[in-house]
C-alpha cells in the first residue's frame, strides 16, 4: 500500500541534527529513531532506549538500549551509536545543541548501556531527547558526515540528501521542496509491533493552500497534513476524505515591548504606553476570542487564557480561563491609563507560519480599534517576522509557541525571563520580574517534584497577574486522510506511519 | 468626411465642440458598436462607484474598528449565522461588506491602475518625445536603458521594486506606502511602451514640415514637443494608455495575489481574490467570486474599449 | 552582419552587466547579508571576521568585479532561505520551468499563429468574432484567476487531470529530470502550460491577425492579385510569410516573458521550477537567489533576443544583402 | 557701397555635406573611412529684390536642401549666405529674430506643413504671436481674417481645422502663414507639385498677385521645366549639389548653355503637341556620396573630354550667363 | 467598332459610408481597342483609379459596382466569380501601380515573383518559366537580367523596379493593361524611359493600355485616345490632339489652359475656379456647373451625357441641339 503523503512546507534536510524544526523532524521519525519518542498520543515511548532511569548520581541517566536493532544498510546498532548522535548533535553547526545543553558526557557502558553525564540534576532530561535521532557512526565515517551539515552557510553534506537510519522506513529518493520517497523498512525492530501497513511513502510539500485541498479531493494525495481550516467543511463533507483532529501542542499570542521608554511605531512620545499594566488589561479584554475562534479559525482552536497548551505541566483550567470581553471597560482603563483617544501601534505579523495567522491580526486590529488603538498592521513572511524578532525590533507582535518537553519552564525559559545572554533568549517583552526569574531557575536543578509545581504554579500566577502576554488560542490540529485510512492526529504534529492503519 | 451640413445651411458655420464630438467618426463608429457602448458605460460604472463608495457603499470597509467580525462569511443574501445581518454579496473572512469592499477596492485598484498609467505615460512620453526629437546620444542612451528594461517583464519589475522598497521603508509607513510603491514599480514596469510608441511617432512627426516651419518662426524645442508635436502622437498613447490601464489593474491584482500588493486592511480587487482564493473550495465563493466578477468585467470593458480605440484611431483600418 | 553580431553581442553584455549591477546593488542596499547568514548569537566579533572573509570592506568596484567574476561562473552564493548554494539550487529547477515554458511557448505559438491568420482571413466569420472576443477575455483575466479555475474545473470537479505537480519524472542527466517523457508528466503540464500560455496566445494570435491585416492590404499583396496569383498563395505564401517577419522578435520577447510568467503559475499549481523559488525569494528577501533569477531572466531575454535576431537575419532578404545598390 | 543695387539675397560658396556614415562599429569592422554625402556644392548665387530667382534639378539636386540652408533650418558646412547684408549664423537677439521673420517658407507638401490639431486661425496666427507682430487678440485675429481672405479664403475658415480643407486650400493656408510674418523674402519648394495642374494655376496665379502687391522676392524652387519659366525671372540648375548654369530665364530656354541643362530641356514632355521630339534622360544620377571625379556631370555628357573627367569646372560668363562647364564654347 | 476589346457601359461605384452612399463613379461608359493606348486624365479624386479597380475587379471594401457593364469582348466581367475573375487577371488584364517602391514583395526574389506569376497563366516548367522570365527583364531593359533575376526588389533603384514590375504585369501576356500613374513616383528624368517601355511592350505584345495620370504631358506623347474625368463622370473622350488643340468641354479648356506653356510666356495662367466637389456635395445637373463659365439654366438642371460630336464624345449641353439654356 501506498501513502501519499503531503504538507505545505518540506523538510528542511535529512540531516537529522541538523535543524531543530517540527516538519523536518516529522520526515526524520519516519527514517531514523531517537531514544525515546512521543508517540500518537503524546505519551513518551521506548524508542531505540528499552528503558531509562537516573543513576545513584542526581548527575548521570542510564539509558538501556534495546538489542537486534540494525540500520538500513545491514550494520548492528550499538551504544556507540548513540555516544556518536550526542557528540554530533553537541557540534556547533547543530540546532539541537540547545536541547542538550546540559549534557556534558555521554559514555558506553557496555553494547546496550550508556550514561548520561550532565552539569547538575535534570529530571526531565528524557524530555528533550524525543527528537534526538541516532545516525550511525560507521555509515557517518564513511561518507564523512561526522559533522552536522552547517545550515546557515549552505553547506551540503551527504546526509542531506541520503539516511541511513533504524526507522520503519527506508529513503528511496529526495527531492527537497518536490519529493520524497520512503519504503518500509521490513528489517524494522518494531515490525511485530506496529500495523506498518504502508510499503511505500510519496511525500510531497504543497504550498498553496487551496491546491492543497484540491489535491486531496481530486485523489492525488491520501494524507494531507497542513489542512487549511477553511476547507474542513468541505473536505468533512467529501465522501472519499475524512478529517482526523486533535488539540496541538501550540499556542498562538500577542506580544509587546514594554521595556523600551518609547515605542518605535507609535505616536505618544516619551512613554511606551505597554509599561502601564491598564493598558495591557485593556488590550486583552479587547479581544473577542470567542469572535475569532468561531469565524477566523472555524472553531478549529481553543481560546487560550495563558500561554502554554494544555498538554504542559503547570496548566490548569483556571489559569487557561479566557477573560470576559468588554469593550467599555477597556475604555475606561485605556483613560485611566491617560489615554483616552487610544494611541497609534504597528503590529507585526506573519502571514504564512501559524493558522490564519494574518487573519488573527485582522481581527485583533479591528478588536482593538474599537477600544480607540489604532493599529497598522504589517503582515510579512515569517523569516522576516522572525529576523527582525530575533533583533527585538518589533512593538507589538504574533507569535506561536509550542512545548514540546511539555514542562513550563520551557515556556519560562524562553520567553519570560530576563532576557539576558543565557535567558530569556525569546523574550522580546522587555519584561523582567525578579521573583519570577527566582522561581524560574531555580525549576531545572529542583528534584522535589511536588516544589517543583507550587513554584510552577506560583511563577505563573506572577505572569497572568502582570499580562505579560496575551493569549489568543491554542491550535486545534486537523490532518485529513483518505477515508479507508484508520490513524488519529498527534499533538506535536508530526505524524508517525508506523501507526497508520487501512482499513 | 466630417462635414455633413446640407448644402442649404451655412457651411461656414462652426460647430460647438460638444457638436463636433457628435459628428465625429469616432462617436459614430462608437454609437454603432453596442459592445463597445456597453463596455464604456460599464467603465463608467465602476469608476464612479468607487469615486462615490464612501457615500453609497452601506459599510466602511477599511477601517477595521467598524467590523465585526462575528459577521465574518456571511453568505450573500442570507442572514449571518451569529448576528442575523444580511448582506448583499455576503462578507469575507473579517466580516466586511464584499459590496463595499468591491467598491473600495476597485477604488484602490482604479487608483493604482490610472497613477501607475498616468505616471508611465509622461516618463514614457517625455523620453520618448526627446528622444525621438533630439535624436543623437539621447536617444542612444534612452533607448539602450529602454532595451534593458524591456529584457525584464512588467511582472518582474514590479517583484523587483516592491522587494526593495519594502526593505527600505520603514515599517511603519509601509501600509501607507504600499500603494505608491505598486504605482511607482507598475508604472516604473510600463514606460518603454509609451516611450517606443511617441519616439517613432515623433521621428515620423518631426520631419513632417509642420515641425520645419515652427521651426521657421523661432519657436523653441520644447514648446515644438509640446504644442506641435505632442497633440499628433497621442492617438497611439491613448491606446496603449487604455490597454495599459487593464493590464495595470490585472498586474495589480496579480501582485497582490502573490501577496506583495496592498495589504489586507485596505484590499484592492486582486487582494480580495487572493484572500477569497483560500475560500474558493471551501464553499465561501462570494468572497473571491464578486471581486473576480468585477475585476473581469472591469479589465474586459477597458480593454473592449482599448481594442476599438485601436481600430477606430487606426486610419488604415478605417 | 558581423557588425550587427557584434553590436547584438556588446549590447547583450552590456545588458547582462547592468542587470549586474542591479542584482549586485541588492546586495549593497537590500539588508545586511551579515545578518542573514549569522544567527542572532554571534557576536559583533564574529560578524566583523565574516565581513572580512566575504571581502564586504573592499571597495565597491572591486566587489562587483567579484560579483561578475564569479556569476560568470555561476558562482551566486548560498540561498539565504534554503541554505543551498543558489546555482544549484537553479540548475535544479530549471528543467521544470523550461519544460513548462517550452511547452506553453510552442502552445502559445502555433495556436496564435493558426488563430490569428485564421481570424485576419475570416475578418467576420461568426467563429472569427468568437474568437476575437474569448481572447480578450483571455487578457482580461488574471493568470492565477484562469489556473485556480481550471484546477477547480478539472480537477477537483471533473478530476481529469491532476491540479500540482510535475507527475513521475524521469532523469536524463544529472540534472535534468524530464516530465515529457512519462503519461503523468504530460497529464500535469497541461493546465500550467494552457494557463500560462493562455496570454501570451491571446497576445500573440492579436498580433498575427492585426499583422496580418496589415499586410493585405499593401500595395504587393494588391499587386499579387492583380497578376492573378492564386488566394491560397497569396495568403500562405505572400502575405503569411511577411507577417511572420515581424511576429519573430515578438514571439521571442513572448517566450522571456513566459518564463518570467512562470512565476505565478508555478505559485498556483505547485509547479517545482524556478519562478516559484523566486517568489518566495521575494518573500523572504532571499538576496542571492534574487539576483540569480535575475541574472538568469536577463540572460534568457538576451541569447533568445540574439537568436531572433539572427533568425531574422537569415529571413529577412532586406537586412541579409548588405551591398544594396541604391536604396536610400 | 550703393544700397539699391545690393542684392537682398547673396549666397556665396555655400556648400552643406551631410554625414552619412555608417554606425562606427561598422566603420571600424568594414575598414571604411567616414564618409559624406555632399548635398550642396560651394554654390554661389544672388537674388535681387522683387524677382523671382528659380532652383531647378532632378531629385537629389540638392534643391530642398539650399532652400532649408537659407531659412538656417539646415546649418551650412561652409560658404556665407547674407540676407540684406546680414547674416544669420552670426546675429543675435532681436537681428536674428527679424531675420528669421522676414524669410519664410512655403512647403511641398500641403498636407504635412499643417499641424493637423490646430485650427486654421491658430495656424496662420502663430507668426505672428511667435514674432510678437500684434499687440491685441483681437488685432491677430482681424490680420488672420485678413490674410485668409488675401489668400481667397474666408475669414470664418479661420475655425476649422486642416483636414476640412483640399490642396489647393490648404496651400493657400500655408501662404497666408508665411505671410503673416510680413517676410521680404519667400523660399517656395516645390509648392504646387503636390497639386493638380488646375489648382497649380491658381497657386501660381495667387503667388504672381502677392508678389505684385507686396513687393515680394521669391525663392522658387521646383523641377518642373514649364512651370519655372512661368515663374521665374533668372533661373539656377543645379546638377549634383552644384549650379551649373545660372542664367536669366528667357536666356535659359532660348540659349542653353550647359550640356545638362540641354538635356534637361530635351526631356519637357511636349504636351502641347507642337511636334517637339522628346528625348529621355539618358543613365542616371550618380550617387552624391561618392560622386564622379572632375565635372560630376561627364559620365553622362555626350562632350566629355579628358579633362573633364579630372578637372572641375570653373564657372565662366558667356552672355550673362554664369555656367560651369570646360566644353562651353564646344556647345555653342 | 469590331476591335473593341474592353467596352465599360454606364459603371457606377458606390462606397456606403455613414450616413450616405458615395456615388464615386456615376455612369462612366468608354471603350478600349485592340493595340491601343487610351490616356484617362483628370484631378485627384476624379476617379481614374476607381475606373481601373472596378475593371480588374480589386475594388476595396466597402466599394462595389452598382450597377453598369465591364465587357471584356464579349464575356461580361463585373459579375464573375472570384475565382474566374482571378483567372483573368494577369492573363488577360494586367495591372500596374503608382508605387515601384512598394508593389513588389520585399522577401521573395525578382525570379519567384516573376516565376510565380508566369506559371500561373502559362503551362511552363519551373526552368521554362525562369528562361522566360529572364527574357522578359531583357525585354523591359534590365541590363544583365540574367544575373540580376535572382535579387531582391530592394537591390533595384526606383526606375528599375517599375520595369520589373511592367515584367510583372506582362508575364501572362495579357491582352489589356491598366497602368494607374506607373510614373507618378518616379523622377521626371526616369518617367519618359517607363514610358517609353511601356509603348514598346503594347507595340510588340498587341496589347492595349489603360494610362492612368494627370500629366498631360505622358498623355500627349504616349496616348492615342483619351477620357477626361470629372467627379466620378466622364467629360470628354476624343483622340488626343483634339483634346490637346481643341478641347470641347469647357473643363478640358480649362484644364488645357492651366498648364504653363513652354512656347508662349503669359502672365497669369488660365485657372479654372473653385475645386472639384467632394462626392458628399457633388452638384446636380452638371457636375461641372459651379465652375464653368459658359453655364445655362439646362446645366443645373439635367446631367449631361456624353453626346458624340464630330471631334468626339463630350458630355456637355453646350454640344447639345438644345443647347445650354
Ligand atoms: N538630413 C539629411 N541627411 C543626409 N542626407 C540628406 C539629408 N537631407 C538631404 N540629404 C541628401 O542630400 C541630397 C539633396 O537632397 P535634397 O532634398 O536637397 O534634394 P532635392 O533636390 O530637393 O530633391 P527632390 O526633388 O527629391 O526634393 C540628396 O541626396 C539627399 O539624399
Ligand atoms: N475606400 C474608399 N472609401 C471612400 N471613398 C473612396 C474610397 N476609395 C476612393 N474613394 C473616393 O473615390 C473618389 C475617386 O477616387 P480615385 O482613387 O479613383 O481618384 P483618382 O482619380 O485616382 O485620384 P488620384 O489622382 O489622386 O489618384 C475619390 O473622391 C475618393 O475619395
Ligand atoms: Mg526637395
Ligand atoms: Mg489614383
Ligand atoms: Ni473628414
Amino acid at each position: 500500500q501506498t501513502l501519499r503523503w503531503a504538507s505545505a512546507g518540506d523538510s528542511l534536510t535529512l540531516d537529522p541534527h541538523s535543524q531543530n524544526h517540527g516538519q523536518t523532524h516529522a520526515v526524520s521519525h519516519q527514517i531514523y529513531n531517537p531514544l525515546v519518542y512521543l508517540d500518537m498520543d503524546s505519551e513518551m515511548q521506548p524508542g531505540l532506549a528499552v528503558s531509562w532511569d537516573v543513576t545513584d548520581d542526581p548527575n548521570v541517566w542510564e539509558f538501556k538500549l534495546r538489542e537486534g536493532v540494525t540500520f538500513h544498510d545491514g550494520s548492528p546498532f550499538t551504544a556507540e551509536d548513540v555516544v556518536f548522535s550526542f557528540q554530533r548533535a553537541q557540534h556547533a553547526n547543530s540546532d539541537m545543541r540547545p536541547l542538550i545543553s546540559s549534557v556534558t558526557r555521554v559514555e558506553a557502558v557496555d553494547d546496550h548501556t550508556v550514561h548520561i553525564h550532565t552539569d547538575g540534576p535534570t529530571p526531565l532530561l528524557p524530555n528533550n531527547l524525543n527528537d534526538l535521532f541516532i545516525m550511525s557512526k560507521s555509515w557517518s565515517e564513511e561518507h564523512n558526515v561526522m559533522t552536522p551539515q552547517d545550515y546557515s552557510a549552505g553547506e551540503e553534506n551527504h546526509a542531506v540528501r541520503n539516511a541511513n537510519g533504524t526507522g520503519p522506513f527506508q529513503l528511496v529518493s529526495r527531492d527537497p521542496d518536490v519529493r520524497t520517497e520512503l519504503v518500509r523498512n521490513d528489517d524494522y525492530w518494531g515490525k511485530d509491533e506496529f500495523p506498518l501497513a504502508i510499503s511505500r511513502v510519496i511525500y510531497t510539500p504543497i504550498q498553496s493552500s487551496p491546491t492543497r485541498a484540491a489535491a486531496l479531493l481530486s485523489g492525488e494525495i491520501d494524507f494531507l497534513q497542513d489542512v487549511p481550516v477553511q476547507d474542513i467543511n468541505r473536505l468533512s463533507r467529501a465522501n472519499n476524505v475524512k478529517m482526523l483532529t486533535g488539540p496541538e501542542n501550540r499556542t498562538i499570542f500577542f506580544g509587546m515591548d514594554q521595556g523600551r521608554d518609547e515605542l518605535r511605531t507609535s505616536n505618544i512620545q516619551g512613554e511606551n504606553p505597554f509599561a502601564d499594566r491598564r493598558v495591557r488589561e485593556a488590550m486583552n479584554i479587547a479581544i473577542n476570542r470567542e469572535a475569532i475562534q468561531q469565524v477566523v479559525m472555524r472553531g478549529q482552536s481553543v481560546p487560550a487564557g495563558m500561554i502554554a497548551p494544555s498538554f504542559v505541566n503547570g496548566y490548569t483550567e483556571a489559569l487557561d480561563s479566557v477573560p470576559e470581553t468588554d469593550v467599555n471597560r477597556a475604555r475606561e482603563l485605556l483613560a485611566s491609563a491617560g489615554y483616552p483617544d487610544g494611541f497609534r501601534v504597528t503590529l507585526t505579523c506573519t502571514n504564512d507560519r501559524y493558522t490564519n495567522d494574518e487573519a488573527i491580526c485582522q481581527a485583533v486590529t479591528g478588536m482593538l480599534g474599537q477600544i480607540g488603538i489604532d493599529v497598522r498592521l504589517d503582515a510579512r513572511a515569517n523569516s522576516i517576522h522572525f529576523a527582525e524578532l530575533q533583533q527585538a525590533e518589533l512593538d507589538f507582535y504574533i507569535l506561536g509557541w509550542s512545548v514540546p518537553p511539555l514542562d513550563s519552564h520551557y515556556v519560562f525559559d524562553f520567553l519570560l525571563e530576563t532576557k539576558t545572554p543565557d535567558t530569556g533568549a525569546w523574550n522580546f517583552t522587555g519584561w523582567s520580574n525578579e521573583e519570577f526569574d527566582a522561581l524560574s531557575r531555580a525549576l531545572p536543578t529542583e528534584t522535589d517534584l511536588d516544589e517543583r509545581d507550587r513554584k510552577i504554579a506560583r511563577a505563573w500566577e506572577i505572569v497572568q497577574e502582570e499580562i505579560v502576554y496575551l493569549p489568543v488560542h491554542h491550535q486545534v490540529l486537523n490532518w485529513a486522510v483518505r477515508e479507508d485510512i484508520d490513524f488519529t492526529v498527534q499533538s506535536q504534529n508530526k505524524p508517525m506511519l508506523k501507526y497508520l492503519n487501512f482499513n | 468626411m466630417t462635414k455633413t451640413t446640407t448644402s442649404s445651411q451655412d457651411p461656414y458655420q462652426v460647430e460647438p465642440w460638444w457638436q463636433r464630438i457628435l459628428n465625429s467618426d469616432l462617436f459614430y463608429d462608437f454609437s454603432r458598436r453596442p459592445v463597445v457602448v456597453l463596455s464604456a458605460v460599464m467603465t463608467l460604472l465602476i469608476i464612479s462607484a468607487s469615486m462615490l463608495a464612501p457615500w453609497i457603499a452601506p459599510h466602511t470597509p477599511f477601517d477595521p474598528a467598524s467590523l465585526n467580525l462575528m459577521d465574518g462569511f456571511t453568505p450573500p443574501m442570507e442572514p449571518n449565522a451569529f448576528t442575523g445581518n444580511v448582506y448583499w454579496l455576503g462578507t469575507d473572512s473579517q466580516g466586511r461588506d464584499i459590496f463595499s469592499a468591491i467598491l473600495y477596492g476597485a477604488r484602490v485598484s482604479l487608483l493604482v491602475g490610472f497613477a501607475a498609467v498616468g505616471f508611465a505615460a509622461i516618463l514614457g512620453i517625455t523620453l520618448g518625445l526627446i528622444a525621438g526629437y533630439k535624436g543623437g546620444w539621447i536617444d542612444t542612451v534612452i533607448m539602450r536603458i529602454a532595451d534593458v528594461q524591456l529584457s525584464f517583464p512588467a511582472i518582474l519589475i514590479a517583484l523587483l521594486i516592491f522587494g526593495i522598497t519594502k526593505s527600505l521603508i520603514p515599517r511603519e509607513l509601509q501600509e501607507q506606502a504600499a500603494v505608491y510603491v505598486l504605482i511607482l514599480s507598475i508604472g516604473l514596469s510600463d514606460w518603454v511602451q509609451y516611450a517606443r510608441t511617441v519616439r517613432s511617432s515623433t521621428l515620423a512627426e518631426k520631419n513632417k514640415e509642420y515641425v520645419q516651419a515652427a521651426r521657421l518662426f523661432g519657436v523653441t524645442w520644447p514648446r515644438i514637443l509640446l504644442r506641435h508635436i505632442l497633440p499628433n502622437v497621442m492617438g497611439p498613447v491613448l491606446v496603449i494608455g487604455t490597454i495599459g490601464l487593464a493590464l495595470a489593474i490585472i498586474l495589480e491584482s496579480t501582485l497582490s495575489f502573490l501577496g506583495v500588493g496592498v495589504p489586507a486592511t485596505q484590499p484592492s480587487l486582486g487582494t480580495l481574490i487572493r484572500v477569497g482564493n483560500e475560500y474558493l473550495f471551501s464553499g465561501e465563493w462570494w468572497i473571491t467570486i464578486f471581486p473576480g466578477l468585477t475585476l473581469l468585467v472591469l479589465a474586459l470593458s477597458v480593454n473592449l474599449l482599448g481594442d476599438w480605440l485601436r481600430d477606430a484611431l487606426n486610419p488604415r483600418l478605417r | 552582419m558581423i557588425a550587427m553580431l557584434v553590436r547584438r553581442i556588446i549590447q547583450a553584455v552590456l545588458v547582462m552587466l547592468v542587470v549586474a549591477f542591479i542584482s549586485f546593488s541588492l546586495f549593497q542596499f537590500v539588508g545586511d547579508p551579515i545578518n542573514n547568514m549569522v544567527g542572532q548569537e554571534a557576536t559583533q566579533q564574529d560578524r566583523a571576521e565574516l565581513r572580512e572573509r566575504l571581502g564586504l570592506n573592499d571597495p565597491i568596484p572591486v566587489q562587483f568585479m567579484r560579483f561578475v567574476g564569479n556569476a560568470v561562473q555561476g558562482e551566486f552564493g548560498i540561498s539565504y532561505r534554503m541554505a543551498r548554494p543558489v546555482s544549484e539550487v537553479i540548475a535544479e529547477r530549471l528543467p521544470a520551468t523550461l519544460e513548462l515554458a517550452l511547452v506553453s511557448g510552442v502552445l502559445a505559438i502555433t495556436l496564435g499563429i493558426v488563430l490569428g491568420v485564421y481570424t485576419a482571413l475570416r475578418r467576420d466569420g461568426w467563429f472569427s468574432h468568437f474568437i476575437m472576443s474569448s481572447s480578450l477575455i483571455g487578457v482580461s483575466l488574471p493568470t492565477f484567476l484562469i489556473g485556480i479555475l481550471l484546477i477547480y474545473i478539472f480537477s477537483v470537479e471533473l478530476q481529469w487531470l491532476p491540479s500540482f505537480g510535475r507527475g513521475d519524472t524521469v532523469p536524463i542527466t544529472d540534472n535534468w529530470s524530464t516530465g515529457l517523457l512519462t503519461v503523468s508528466g504530460w497529464q500535469s503540464l497541461i493546465l500550467p502550460a494552457i494557463t500560462l500560455g493562455l496570454f501570451q496566445l491571446t497576445l500573440l494570435m492579436r498580433l498575427v491577425r492585426a499583422e496580418m491585416l496589415e499586410v493585405l492590404r499593401t500595395d504587393y499583396i494588391k499587386f499579387a492579385r492583380a497578376r492573378g496569383i492564386r488566394q491560397r498563395s497569396i495568403n500562405f505564401h505572400h502575405a503569411l510569410k511577411n507577417t511572420l517577419l515581424p511576429v519573430i522578435t515578438i514571439a521571442g520577447l513572448q517566450l522571456g516573458s513566459i518564463i518570467a510568467f512562470a512565476i505565478i503559475t508555478e505559485t498556483v499549481f505547485q509547479w517545482p521550477g524556478v519562478g516559484l523559488l523566486f517568489i518566495n525569494a521575494i518573500r523572504f528577501v532571499d538576496i542571492p537567489f534574487m539576483s540569480a533569477y535575475l541574472l538568469l531572466i536577463a540572460l534568457v531575454f538576451v541569447v533568445i533576443n540574439l537568436v531572433v535576431d539572427l533568425l531574422y537575419f537569415v529571413v529577412d532578404p532586406r537586412l541579409r544583402v548588405t551591398k544594396s545598390s541604391s536604396s536610400r | 557701397m550703393n544700397q539699391a543695387k545690393r542684392p537682398l539675397l547673396e549666397v556665396k560658396d555655400l556648400t552643406c555635406h551631410f554625414d552619412v556614415s555608417k554606425p562606427l562599429l561598422n566603420r571600424i569592422l568594414e575598414r571604411e573611412p567616414k564618409s559624406f554625402l555632399t548635398a550642396v556644392d560651394e554654390v554661389s548665387f544672388e537674388v535681387n529684390k522683387g524677382e523671382t530667382f528659380a532652383l531647378v534639378g532632378e531629385s537629389g539636386s540638392g534643391k530642398s536642401t539650399i532652400a532649408k540652408l537659407i531659412v538656417d533650418l539646415v546649418h551650412p558646412s561652409s560658404g556665407k549666405i547674407e540676407f540684406d547684408g546680414q547674416s544669420l549664423a552670426t546675429s543675435r537677439g532681436q537681428a536674428f529674430k527679424n531675420l528669421r521673420r522676414r524669410m519664410q517658407m512655403i512647403f511641398q507638401d500641403p498636407f504635412a506643413s499643417l499641424n493637423p490639431r490646430w485650427p486654421v486661425g491658430e495656424l496662420v496666427a502663430e507668426p505672428i504671436y511667435a514674432f510678437g507682430l500684434a499687440k491685441s487678440r483681437a488685432e491677430v485675429n482681424r490680420t488672420v481674417e485678413e490674410l485668409l481672405e488675401k489668400v481667397g479664403l474666408s475669414g470664418r475658415d479661420a475655425a476649422k481645422f486642416p483636414h476640412e480643407f483640399s490642396g489647393g486650400q490648404r496651400q493657400r493656408i500655408a501662404i497666408a502663414r508665411a505671410l503673416s510674418a510680413q517676410p521680404d523674402f519667400l523660399v517656395c519648394d516645390e509648392p504646387t507639385s503636390a497639386l493638380d495642374v488646375s489648382v497649380q494655376a491658381q497657386i501660381l496665379n495667387l503667388m504672381k498677385d502677392l508678389q505684385d502687391e507686396f513687393g515680394l522676392t521669391y525663392l522658387f524652387i521646383s523641377h518642373d521645366m514649364s512651370v519655372v519659366k512661368h515663374m521665374a525671372d533668372r533661373i539656377g540648375v543645379l546638377y549634383l549639389g552644384a549650379l551649373v548654369e545660372n542664367a536669366a530665364a528667357e536666356e535659359l530656354f532660348k540659349n542653353p548653355k550647359h550640356p545638362y541643362t540641354r538635356m534637361l530641356l530635351d526631356a519637357i514632355p511636349d504636351h502641347e503637341m507642337t511636334g517637339r521630339k522628346r528625348q529621355a534622360i539618358k543613365g542616371e544620377i550618380p550617387s552624391p556620396i561618392d560622386p564622379p571625379s572632375g565635372c560630376t556631370f561627364h559620365p553622362r555628357c555626350a562632350l566629355a573630354t579628358g579633362e573633364c573627367k579630372v578637372k572641375r569646372p570653373e564657372v565662366v560668363v558667356r552672355e550673362g550667363t554664369r555656367v560651369a562647364c570646360w566644353e562651353v564654347d564646344r556647345l555653342a | 467598332m469590331s476591335d473593341v476589346l474592353l467596352s465599360v457601359r454606364d459603371l457606377v461605384v458606390e462606397f456606403p459610408k455613414r450616413k450616405t452612399l458615395l456615388t464615386a463613379l456615376d455612369g462612366v461608359s468608354f471603350d478600349i481597342h485592340r493595340g491601343e493606348i487610351l490616356g484617362v486624365v483628370g484631378e485627384s479624386g476624379a476617379g481614374k483609379s476607381l475606373t481601373g479597380a472596378a475593371i480588374i475587379g480589386l475594388l476595396e471594401q466597402p466599394g462595389r459596382i452598382a450597377s453598369g457593364e465591364i465587357w471584356l469582348e464579349d464575356q461580361r466581367i463585373d459579375q464573375l466569380p472570384y475565382e474566374k475573375m482571378r483567372q483573368l487577371r494577369g492573363k488577360r488584364i494586367a495591372m500596374i501601380f503608382q508605387d515601384p517602391l512598394t508593389s513588389l514583395n520585399p522577401i521573395f526574389t525578382i525570379a519567384e515573383q516573376l516565376v510565380e506569376t508566369i506559371r500561373t497563366h502559362l503551362p511552363l516548367n519551373a526552368k521554362q518559366a525562369r528562361e522566360r522570365a529572364i527574357q522578359l527583364l531583357d525585354e523591359v531593359g534590365i541590363p544583365a537580367a540574367a544575373k540580376r533575376v535572382d535579387d531582391y526588389p530592394h537591390q533595384f533603384s526606383g526606375g528599375m523596379r517599375q520595369r520589373v514590375v511592367i515584367a510583372l504585369a506582362l508575364a501572362g501576356e495579357p491582352e489589356l493593361i491598366i497602368a494607374d500613374e506607373p510614373t507618378t513616383a518616379l523622377d521626371v528624368s526616369v518617367q519618359a524611359q517607363i514610358i517609353d517601355v511601356l509603348k514598346r511592350m503594347c507595340a510588340d505584345h498587341g496589347a492595349a493600355v489603360m494610362l492612368v495620370t494627370h500629366d498631360m504631358g505622358v498623355i500627349a506623347e504616349a496616348c492615342d485616345r483619351v477620357a477626361v474625368m470629372y467627379a466620378g463622370r466622364v467629360a470628354e473622350i476624343g483622340q488626343v490632339r483634339q483634346i490637346v488643340k481643341q478641347p470641347q468641354h469647357p473643363y478640358t479648356q480649362g484644364l488645357m489652359g492651366s498648364i504653363p506653356s513652354l512656347a508662349h510666356q503669359r502672365h497669369r495662367l488660365i485657372q479654372i475656379p473653385g475645386s472639384m466637389p467632394r462626392l458628399d456635395a457633388i452638384p446636380t445637373g452638371c457636375a461641372f456647373n459651379p465652375r464653368c463659365t459658359s453655364v445655362g439654366e439646362r446645366c443645373y438642371k439635367e446631367r449631361p451625357d456624353l453626346l458624340v460630336t464630330n471631334q468626339g464624345e463630350v458630355a456637355c449641353w453646350l454640344f447639345d441641339q438644345g443647347g445650354v439654356a
